[in-house]
């Protein structure tokens, strides 16, 4: 079934807009991550990843996301960053290398661009700038 | 004598901002820069200790999973707890909170028609402890009580700035019908410019944060007007935080027929920390 | 072709009848007038069974403590249990949602400006569960999807009058924007007058409970102005349930320039069930 | 501090509004009601009232006014009868036994009034009604 509402958001390039068709897909992918706030559900993770994942009703697209840590995958499957971050905070990653992760850059280059003032809006506003290149 | 607003205080809620703190990073060269901008603020903190702070910010998916998702959500509980967003918990003190005054706000713009969530217990996370210290340091208590309103702006649709806008006009109106003599400051968190996600993550629009806080100081009716689409577009996927500063705005009394513009007591910006362009603004009322 | 509004259907929801129901008690001198009431009701439901049902009710105390209360809940889940309320849970199927179509009213509605709260884990309670039986009977599963949208009126300020029948045209237009061709009924659910609690205890107002019914067919916009003091004098502290009513009301055809005025299909009223007095409508758009 | 809002339904006589003044006011004693939503509460309850009463930080009066079954005074200490319910269904009460109650009235009296048409809003209405009796 097709939603007639408008979504401009969806030509904005490499962003996706957590909606609440985005939510659906991603409702246990994200419950699972909450889940993680509690310290003893981290070191429960931490122990055995794939029989921790298998507790949830989660696809398993999802979980090998999470195993493989991809986060573009784990977005583009319903999950939303800042659920994500649990993950990252289990890892002991910060908010940074988390963002950088999904951008094709090293962790270095990330930074680096972000203390230069970040990337820049200009050929980053519609996604049919990005398909030109 | 009735509560009023005295001013409203404008920053962004960086998580590594409070992890700075937390470490003791603020004087690295990384971070100075950011540190130094608050100065000037946490002085007038206290020069202008408020009775309550009244600290509009988002919840990021810490207190509110997606079983319950409130677009507006008041806290009128007695305390609430710094929460353990996946890190352990900030080492900050508990805040406390004014369980009349929500009250009676809540009572006041769920009758002029906002839709609110009153919720009686709820930990707050880096959304509304990081503008804490950045604006009160580490002290071992906070220095009054703060009343946590949280607005949706992980699922969307988020509401419009429009909303956010007349929202505080609304609980101005409440604020002011409270039969305390109360100072109250109106604080508006997240933002700037910045996206967390995707291959575009990293995005700062420096022109854009600007302009909109010269919008936002000069002719905020006509910002609260600017759709969605702009936000994320220009501003990347979490820059839609910002129209939870339109609150705070909407709540001075300029915009309220009560007074002349506010008096820009402080303005700030700098790039980056961590992900994200840091704005700041306190507005006194006049 | 679009989703469309057909028909509105508004009844109590008294746990009594639930309790009748499930007991075996329907044909008891008592109850059996109740049931004799809604005969006609089941009847209708089967030669016009919808696809959809958006069933506005109000939770006792059982999905929502005092934790969290949000003013308007839409229930966007696959499936919903019937609760135990403390006698046990009602022998009743499992209530299958609408998450598309709920998530695409919450999306909409939220755009006009209504401030909801989206719950995707909620049990529903007799509030819900009663009206689907006395419509449906005792069937094996119910008969169409069903979409939960729980409104406050446990904690006070509940929404006005004219902010439920305001949703109710919101909702309306947002049911018309969806791209599939479903039949939707819209229940509006509780009261008619009743007073469950204190020395008054046990109110009921047969004349303001009809000059309600007469109203809510003729001229809803009108009656959405009646102030909350006037059902809580007139028609008991729980008789505030009928502002739910409204939202029902403001969604069919003829309010919302679309057509005439709806059919009554049907129209029944007694007194009692239990402590509260019983009112049904059916209404047709035209 | 007072609130400087309108409570118009102060003067609608034996009623009471459970607004937010009366919702902080009976916090704890309306989430203990809430407690008994569980099975395994319930029966723990009935065990030993008080000490399951004192697991909850109530008052001292309100703890008697529950031990004491005593719903007028539970409600003028904060209670709201859609919480305080869940104690009557533990006791095995209909929600009409509960009702009725608080009335002064025995529970045939009480049936009987509503099987004839329920209390008469005349004479009801205002306080002072009440008080000119
Ligand atoms: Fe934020
Ligand atoms: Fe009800």
């Amino acid at each position: 079934m097709n939603m007639a509402l408008d979504k401009p958001y969806k030509d904005v390039p490499g962003t996706t807009i957590f909606d609440a068709e985005q939510s659906r897909k991603g409702y246990w992918l994200n419950q699972f991550c909450m889940s993680l706030m509690k310290a003893e559900n981290r070191a429960r993770f931490k122990a055995d990843e794939r029989a921790y994942l298998d507790e949830w009703p989660m696809t398993e697209e999802q979980k090998q996301a999470v195993l493989a840590r991809d986060l573009n995958r784990c977005i583009a499957l319903g999950g939303n960053i800042y659920f994500l971050a649990k993950i990252g905070a289990t890892d002991g990653k910060s908010f940074q290398q988390m963002a950088g992760s999904m951008t094709g850059m090293t962790e270095e280059e990330y930074r680096n661009m972000m203390i230069h003032g970040g990337r820049s809006p200009d050929g980053n506003r519609y996604t049919r700038e990005w398909e030109d290149r | 004598m009735m509560a009023r607003i005295t001013a409203s205080v404008y920053t962004s809620h960086v998580p590594a901002i409070g992890a700075a703190i937390d470490l003791g990073k603020t004087a690295e060269p990384y971070w100075q820069p950011v540190f130094a901008g608050y100065e000037k603020s946490k002085q007038w903190m206290r020069d202008n200790t408020p009775d309550v702070i009244f600290l509009v910010y988002n919840d990021h998916a810490t207190a509110f999973s997606l079983e319950m998702i409130p677009t507006f959500a008041i806290g009128c509980a007695a305390e609430f707890q710094p929460a353990d967003e996946g890190w352990g918990p900030r080492p900050v003190p508990k805040v406390i909170g004014h369980p009349e005054l929500a009250s009676h706000i809540a009572q006041s713009v769920i009758q002029d028609d906002f839709d609110l969530t009153i919720v009686n217990k709820m930990d707050v996370d880096h959304g509304l402890t990081v503008p804490l210290s950045l604006m009160c340091g580490q002290p071992a208590a906070w220095p009054c009580p703060v009343i946590p309103f949280a607005v949706n702006v992980v699922q969307y649709p988020v509401p419009s700035g429009r909303r956010c806008f007349m929202l505080g006009q609304a609980i101005r109106k409440a604020i002011a019908s409270f039969d305390a003599p109360l100072k109250v400051q109106i604080w508006g968190t997240g933002g700037m410019s910045h996206q967390l996600q995707g291959p575009r993550a990293g995005l700062i629009n420096q022109e854009f944060d600007n302009a909109f806080l010269d919008q936002l100081i000069a002719d905020p009716a006509a910002l609260s007007n600017k759709p969605h689409i702009d936000y994320v577009r220009e501003a990347g996927s979490e820059g839609i935080e910002l129209v939870m500063w339109l609150i705070a705005r909407g709540a001075m009394a300029d915009v309220n027929g009560a007074g002349a513009k506010p008096t820009v007591r402080h303005r700030f910006y700098h790039v980056p920390a961590s992900n994200t362009a840091v704005g700041h603004l306190i507005l006194e009322n006049n």
